[in-house]
């Protein structure tokens, strides 16, 4: 599996901008030790206008090299702890539904349509209005939004390997049910859903930006979205305020794409093989 | 002095009376709103976007001057007795309302004494001190008074005093009445059609009272929701309109710059908006004026004022607006200046205790505003960290006085008794309110002070009570004071005659006229 | 007679990294016009590989190195890709293992046939309803007209490959090629098909390559077979010489492998049941809803049976008997609705959920697919331990049980720390067994524990279950759709069709003097059951 | 027929849902800070308690929280939406005005991106491997990965501002007084570049999916009957492969029709659209619990329609579904 991992040059260009990404984010307090939020120079100097400012500085003289190397972190941070959030909400709820089927199903069932069918945007909104647009409530709110996916994708897995006939075996061999189900059935539900997940953490980062930029981000931490937002109005005269945080999106987005697009395949080999003898 | 206002009014009446020959009718003018208010009925809702729009189809008594001087609006003419105590309006002749009836003093004594008395929170405060309102012929209306209220005479301002149609709303549930679908006024422009969410029309109202005015065809009052959409509307032509506060201030230079247009910063001299940071006087370390004044010394205004407003404002001294009515200059000035605000910090012996700062979620400007503050607070030593909420939430968190430093800014109304001693005295410390004595500021002594002076008859002994005051509040820092705002219009120079009183375009596009 | 095709050192090579350089290497054929050429070999022998080729549908990375194939006067090897599609269902048409899949789900039946008429550009619309019809009548399908309008999911497996049929036969085609086309049918439907195609040949005179993996189905069909291994040819000739006289020894093996009808000499059996069953029944009730009928099926009607201790009884019948069904309430895995399940005198079926995970050992199962069976994220040890230790083994020697059996089923020890993918699926199967052996159970119930298994790797699972039976003294309820392999291990035959036991007795009772309509007409469509006449081996 | 029965089916669960979704959303909204009374006084540009009181009085406010809610479901059932108090109109007036605009934004939004999606993934897939496919996949690529707004910024930037190509907000041109088809091509123009914002990210969903499903299916085995017939790859790539591929892309369309509606609330704010989505943001921060509810309820109704739309779809390709049931 590592090996077809390894060959996939598309998720190996994944793993090497994301590791950049995430490199950027933990030597941000060393590269830039006066945190995003100083102010250093005159405002609005374009990229590579002052030594030392490499992308130039924001609306208030900040010094956007380190808000995008702090934004790093906010975003890394709300994307993976939303989507472990979520998993822990969609994954044992599709578990239980796809294993003990019947009632449970239903209920676990129409609870997920019932929080598909809210748009999810929207209820996120409301959400982070509610409870204040803190890193916390942001994360909730995305992680909530976020779950319903997971949760059929978990029951479908869980319903297929269900019938597989070593869960029988297991259950002849007087397995107790939630043992089967934690030490049989879920440990060959985790291809599909570290590919999922890989996938929800960019669309956390998608979010959370949308969020920062209708103005409802955590105004204590720097965030790439809270840059493009901050950004807008001056998108004509300083276009590098939301361009380079835009980049920046895009491209740990991209590479956390093709990082599951990898896992996918490496997952998944009959899709990718050329024939067999 | 009532000679003097009179003498003034009627040479600007004579002015408007006899419009110039250059003047050129026709044409229809597209501004921005933003927000979308949400009626029209400035009788029922008098924000800010409602009066943009409902400025063109209400109208008050007078109108004023960029110096806050009284125009002739629906009165022609008016009289303040020697002992201040009886107002006599002469009013228009030949008003009608826009659905044909006619106009009449009984109208005014409606809305006055029945109408805003019940809908209009801000007047019926100033109304407390009048004892009649009463119409002994059609074309006349006496307000009598307890007793001598100087800044009465601001309060015929549309926004403050819109005469609304008494044959429409005599007897009816006002909020509930269906003709707010549909304004009446008297004002230059008709109300014609609301498309929510995309714009308002407003035609010209062919009948209006004064001839030749309005001169513009039509009026469109354009929704968009998006600041940098705001700005390319301006910039395709879409709009050539823009009221203050509708672009980002860093985005006014670049279409200041732009050929053919124009900008000016007056049209705010009656409400002179004047911003500061409410401080919670009741705990926490905001509760000791050492610290208060450390905060007042750690922050770089002038940089804020450069920087964030874009050089738009000037720096406040104190409570009073410099383009009000009685303002004073011989106050203690906090320049910025860390060392001593560390001093005084280290003086009342601060714990790094942390304080939260609220922002006024109106935007980007504001949000920058708190993140200087924060930065400012933070190099002196004191722990900020920056709340934030949507209006909702910051009028919820204002109001119940769950915050430590709260930004804010409000109207002043041209003179401190109607819009600056609301926010400090200690009978106006009362929960539920944004805009009253928010910050908990207690000190009798200057409650009478405050009290006394906005019964002063003569403006020169008023003058020197509110000098006094200033120089004693100031030292106090009830309220770290800001910025005295100024809120640009932008404007393509075609469009003339745009800005003419003191309340800008919130006044309507009555003598607006576009250069073909 | 003349040559329809002619195949002359056809090399077909395999992409880098495949487990061998070439899929076919060297292979000749030819097939003479109305003659049918059976293609015989395990899986991965190439015989799939071989007939693709001809057709032009190798899948991508897999190409013909060398050798040519003569049909029509051309190289269709060679062909210009445009020729080769117009050659496809034209003069060569080909039909498939999986009549479930090799349908578009989502087109009419008549759709699908009348396309072909429409992709060689081949008469008007109203003609090609006709003849869909006329083909669909030919190939023996009740009621054309519905059947044209009819999805594939309608009809039954044996339907959809006449179906199938219908299409390859569309435009009269001079060769065709038949791959598996009946594996993955019941022995009855199997024995149609293969008439079917016979009366075909008989009434078009087609040549047809028919490649299997059964013997039987050879002796049924063919008039030339070549037997494939690792993509050469081992052996060729005429049908009958090949099965009377093989001259090379896979084949020899391979023929050997063939659970034949060969008949064991009866054991005596003990007294003593191992399971009784006592009137069960279960009923599978599908949908059921605010809008939707209920559906019931009768899976388990009314059956008892009893199996002796030291027994092996073989549970025979098609899909959908409700023989597997018999099995899995059998070990609890399904709920009967009524009846009895006695196991050393503990009736299963009236056990309490937390009452029969304690007694679940008492009889275990060895499970159909190899691959599915075995959990792959568990070591072999693991899988062999868990219940044992569940039960109360102290963990040392379970481990040390589960490498004693590992040994037992000629794995060997070290087996127990890899993983289900390092092993093949006979392997597999083996560790199945172990697995079920390591409950220590008064009963193990194997439900076509042999089906998925090439014939040789059958053929020594089978061996390896027939010296467990004598070393162990086990008693197997041995659940199978094949005669033959029943007959190689079973005491005792129990039929069943849709629900209910229609026969039960001795092997040599059931083989020879079945008392059944329904057991003969099995008997009687077991492939190559001519040719391979059942014999009592002499006790 | 079974269609019907199982649009009815789902219309009841629909109504349910629904009103599942009126009850949480009631609390959640009134457990958010912020007091509409104390915000609509605040707008009046002064509050004192007097009218604050009035304000709460008329809102119904001053009343148990569960007498609010009996009264707000009551309504609904009765097809009421309530009551906007700062807008000074009924919830259901309200959004009928916006609806229109949303109902078209998102539907073109939907069908431009599904019909694209499945049109470039289905021609990617036939060009597999080939430059083409690459330029394709990796536009698609971009397309997902770039934010929604972001993209909303700088179509304005360029086919606005730049280019003046197109009108950059805005429903139609104000005050133009067009009509009949002038009217529709004014409309169309408005709505090229927000529908495509919108759109871009689904459809570049919808074409890697519909890619990956055709790759899929052409490896299954009917693929190779219909290749044995002798039809040209074309011909089995449109009557075969794509019929059965866009099986899981219409079904994953309804999925995402939630996400489709709420990514309506980020493009109608940027193009200033006046729909329904724009509606319940600028509510929010007014607390105008009633219109925030009505378009939940709305836009979630919108949503089982969606999603029926694609089951109808489902059904009338997949003839096993309704068979089934």
């Amino acid at each position: 599996m590592w090996k077809r991992f390894r060959s996939n040059i598309g998720a190996m260009i994944g793993v090497a901008l994301l590791a950049t990404v995430i490199v950027i984010a933990l030597i941000a307090p060393l590269l830039y030790p006066g945190g995003p939020w100083q102010m250093v120079q005159r405002p609005f100097l374009a990229p590579f206008s002052v030594d030392g400012l490499p992308l130039g500085t924001d609306t208030l003289g900040r010094n956007v090299a380190a808000q995008l190397a702090y934004g790093a972190r906010v975003s890394l941070l709300v994307g993976l702890v939303s989507t472990l959030v979520a998993l822990l909400i969609g994954v044992p709820l599709g578990a239980l539904a796809g294993f003990y089927g019947g009632y449970v199903d239903e209920g676990a069932m129409r609870f997920t349509e019932f929080f598909q069918t809210i748009p999810n945007f929207a209820l996120a909104i409301v959400l982070v209005a509610i409870f204040e647009p803190t890193l916390a409530s942001i994360t909730l709110a995305i992680a909530i939004v976020s779950w319903p996916p997971v949760a059929r994708l978990v029951r479908a897995e869980v319903m297929s390997v269900r019938t597989r006939e070593f869960v029988d075996a297991a259950r002849l061999a007087g397995l107790s049910k939630p043992r089967i189900l934690i030490q049989q059935v879920l440990p060959n539900t985790v291809s599909p859903i570290i590919v999922m997940a890989s996938l929800m953490v960019a669309t956390a980062i998608l979010l959370e930006s949308s969020l920062s930029f209708l103005g409802l981000g955590d105004p204590n931490a720097m965030s790439w979205g809270y840059m493009i937002g901050a950004a807008r109005t001056v998108i004509r005269t300083s276009w590098w305020l939301s361009f380079f945080p835009g980049i920046a999106i895009v491209i740990t987005v991209l590479a956390l794409n093709l990082i599951g697009e990898g896992l996918n395949d490496a997952f998944n080999p009959h899709l990718s093989r050329k024939g067999k003898a | 002095m009532k000679n003097y206002l009179k003498a003034t009014t009627f040479l600007i009446a004579a002015a408007l009376a006899a419009p110039l020959a250059a003047q050129q009718a026709g044409g229809r003018l597209d501004i921005v709103v933003q927000p979308e208010p949400p009626g029209l009925v400035l009788g029922l809702v008098q924000n800010g976007p409602t009066q943009l729009v409902a400025g063109d189809i209400y109208e008050s008594l007078l109108r004023y001057d960029t110096d806050l001087k009284p125009m002739p609006g629906l009165a022609k003419s008016w009289e303040i007795s020697d002992d201040g105590l009886t107002y006599t309006f002469k009013l228009q002749e030949g008003v009608k309302w826009h659905d044909g009836e006619a106009f009449s003093a009984d109208d005014v004594v409606f809305s006055a004494d029945v109408f805003l008395r019940e809908t209009h929170a801000r007047l019926r405060a100033s109304l407390a001190h009048v004892e009649s309102i009463t119409a002994p012929d059609p074309l006349t209306v006496v307000f009598q008074l307890k007793q001598p209220f100087g800044p009465f005479i601001n309060a015929f301002e549309t926004g403050t005093m819109p005469i609304m149609p008494k044959h429409i709303y005599e007897g009816t549930d006002f909020a509930n009445n269906p003709a707010n679908a549909k304004p009446i006024g008297t004002g230059p422009f008709k109300f014609d059609e609301w498309v929510k969410g995309s714009h308002i029309h407003l035609v010209k109202n062919e009948d209006y009272y004064v001839d030749g005015l309005p001169y513009l065809d039509e009026v469109y009052y354009r929704v968009i929701p998006d600041a940098a959409a705001r700005a390319v509307a301006f910039e395709t032509g879409e709009v050539s309109v823009l009221p203050g506060g509708s672009v980002e201030n860093w985005d006014i230079p670049r279409l200041a710059k732009m050929d053919g247009v124009c900008v000016t910063e007056k049209g705010w001299e009656f409400f002179a908006p004047h911003a500061w940071m409410w401080l919670n006087n009741r705990e926490g370390p905001t509760s000791n004026q050492k610290f208060r004044q450390a905060v007042m010394y750690a922050m770089d205004r002038e940089f804020m004022k450069d920087v964030v407003w874009n050089g738009f404002g000037k720096v406040a001294t104190g409570p009073v607006s410099s383009r009000t009515n009685y303002y004073s200059d011989d106050v203690t000035m906090y320049n910025h200046d860390p060392e001593k605000a560390k001093a005084l910090l280290a003086e009342m012996g601060y714990d790094g205790e942390p304080v939260r700062i609220l922002p006024l979620p109106y935007g980007e400007t504001w949000q920058r505003w708190a993140e200087a503050v924060r930065q400012n607070l933070s190099e002196v030593g004191i722990n900020v960290e920056i709340d934030s909420t949507d209006v909702a939430g910051w009028n919820e968190k204002t109001s119940q006085w769950d915050y430590d430093m709260a930004f804010t800014y409000l109207y002043q109304y041209g003179d401190p008794a109607l819009g600056v001693s609301r926010n400090y005295t200690a009978d106006r410390i009362k929960k539920g309110s944004p805009w009253n004595n928010v910050e908990g500021y207690e000190n009798p002594e200057l409650d009478k002070k405050w009290a006394a002076a906005a019964v002063m008859v003569t403006p020169e002994e008023r003058a020197a009570a509110y000098a006094e005051i200033q120089k004693e509040i100031v030292d106090d820092v009830p309220v770290a004071w800001m910025q005295e705002l100024t809120f640009p219009t932008i404007y393509r120079c075609d469009v003339k005659d745009l800005v003419t009183t003191g309340i800008g375009v919130n006044d309507g596009p009555r003598n607006t006229w576009i250069e073909k | 007679m003349s040559t329809t095709l002619t195949v002359e050192h056809l090399t077909i090579g395999l992409p880098e990294g495949a487990d061998r350089p070439f899929a076919v290497e060297d292979v000749s054929l030819a097939i003479e016009k109305g003659e049918i050429l059976c293609v015989v070999g395990e899986s991965g022998s190439g015989k799939s590989m071989t007939a693709n080729a001809l057709m032009g549908l190798l899948p991508p990375g897999v190409t013909v190195k060398a050798g040519r194939a003569m049909f029509e006067g051309r190289d269709v090897l060679r062909l210009p890709e445009a020729e080769k599609q117009a050659l496809r269902g034209a003069s060569t048409a080909m039909i498939f293992q999986e009549p479930m899949t090799a349908l578009n789900p989502l087109m009419r039946i008549g759709e699908q046939i009348s396309e072909v008429f429409a992709a060689h550009d081949r008469f008007t619309q109203a003609e090609r309803r006709a003849r869909s019809l006329d083909l669909i009548r030919e190939v023996g399908l009740p009621d054309p007209e519905k059947i044209i309008r009819a999805y594939p999911f309608q009809l039954s497996g044996g339907q959809r490959q006449r179906a199938m049929i219908a299409m390859a036969l569309a435009l009269e085609p001079k060769l065709l090629i038949a791959d598996e086309p009946t594996t993955a049918l019941d022995v009855t439907t199997q024995a149609q098909i293969l008439k079917l195609i016979l009366d075909l040949r008989e009434k078009h005179g087609m040549a047809v390559m028919f490649i299997t993996h059964d013997f039987g189905v050879v002796a049924e069909i063919a008039d030339q077979v070549i037997v494939m291994r690792e993509g050469k040819v081992v052996e060729r000739g005429k049908a009958v010489d090949v099965l009377e006289n093989p001259q090379h020894d896979y084949t020899r093996r391979l023929l050997d492998a063939i659970p034949t009808g060969k008949l064991p000499k009866a054991r005596v059996l003990s007294e003593v049941p191992a399971l009784e069953i006592k009137n069960l029944r279960k009923v599978f009730r599908t949908g059921g809803g605010l809008f939707k009928p209920v559906r019931e099926v009768r899976a388990v009607d009314d059956v008892s049976l009893t199996v002796a201790s030291g027994e092996v009884l073989g549970l025979v019948g098609e899909s959908g008997s409700g023989k597997s069904t018999l099995g899995r309430t059998a070990v609890r895995l399904v709920t009967p609705d009524g009846g009895q399940v006695l196991v050393g005198g503990t009736d299963l079926a009236a056990l309490s959920e937390e009452e029969l995970r304690r007694q679940r050992n008492k009889v275990q199962m060895v499970f159909q697919d190899p691959y599915a069976s075995l959990n792959p994220r568990q070591r072999i040890m693991r899988a062999l331990t868990d219940g044992p230790i569940t039960r109360g083994v102290p963990k040392a020697q379970a481990q040390a049980k589960a490498r004693e059996l590992l040994e037992i089923v000629g794995l060997g020890a070290d087996a127990a720390q890899r993983y289900p993918h390092e092993f093949s699926g006979g392997q597999r199967q083996r560790i199945g067994i172990a697995r079920a052996l390591a409950m220590e159970p008064d009963l193990i119930i194997a439900d076509e524990a042999v089906s998925a298994l090439d014939v040789s790797i059958q053929a020594q699972v089978l061996d390896l279950l027939r010296e467990l039976r004598e070393k162990l003294s086990l008693s197997i309820l041995f659940i199978t759709h094949d005669l033959r392999v029943a007959a190689q291990l079973c005491d005792r035959i129990a039929v069943m069709q849709k629900g209910k036991l229609v026969e039960i007795g001795t092997v040599h009772e059931i083989f020879l003097a079945p008392k059944q309509e329904y057991t003969r007409q099995l008997l009687a469509a077991v492939p190559g059951a001519d040719w391979d006449q059942v014999q009592v081996e002499p006790a | 027929m079974s269609i019907i029965v199982a649009i009815l089916s789902r219309a009841g669960k629909a109504i349910l849902t629904l009103l599942a979704i009126a009850i949480l959303n009631f609390f959640l909204l009134h457990a958010a800070p912020g007091d509409p009374a104390v915000v609509l006084a605040g707008e009046a540009g002064a509050a004192d308690e007097q009218m604050i009181e009035q304000l709460r009085e008329r809102f119904g406010l001053d009343q148990p929280l569960y007498v609010q809610l009996g009264k707000y479901v009551g309504g609904i059932v009765q097809l009421d939406l309530g009551y906007s108090f700062r807008q000074g109109a009924p919830v259901a007036q309200l959004i009928a005005e916006r609806l229109p605009a949303t109902l078209l934004l998102t539907l073109t939004a939907f069908f431009i991106s599904l019909i694209l999606g499945i049109a470039l993934g289905a021609s990617a897939s036939a060009r597999v491997g080939k430059p083409s496919d690459t330029v394709l996949t990796t536009l698609a690529l971009l397309f997902y990965a770039t934010p929604l707004y972001w993209l909303a910024l700088m179509a304005v930037l360029v086919f606005s501002v730049w280019l003046g190509w197109l009108p950059g907000f805005g429903y139609e041109t104000v005050g133009a007084g067009y009509t009949g088809f002038a009217r529709m091509l004014d409309i169309g123009q408005h709505l090229v570049l927000p529908a495509l914002t919108l759109g871009l990210f689904f459809m570049a969903v919808y074409m890697r999916m519909t890619r990956a499903s055709m790759l899929e299916v052409a490896q299954l085995d009917f693929v190779k009957t219909a290749k044995a017939k002798g039809l040209s790859p074309r011909e089995i790539r449109r009557r075969h492969i794509l019929r059965n591929a866009i099986l899981p892309v219409v079904t994953l369309a309804g999925l995402q029709a939630g996400q489709l509606v709420g990514g309506a609330v980020l493009t109608e704010t940027v193009f200033a659209w006046p729909g329904i989505g724009r509606l319940m943001f600028e509510s929010l921060a007014a607390r105008d619990y009633n219109t925030i509810l009505g378009v939940f309820l709305v836009s979630a109704a919108m949503v089982i329609l969606f999603n029926i739309a694609t089951d109808i779809v489902y059904r009338i390709v997949d003839p096993r579904i309704g068979a089934r049931a």
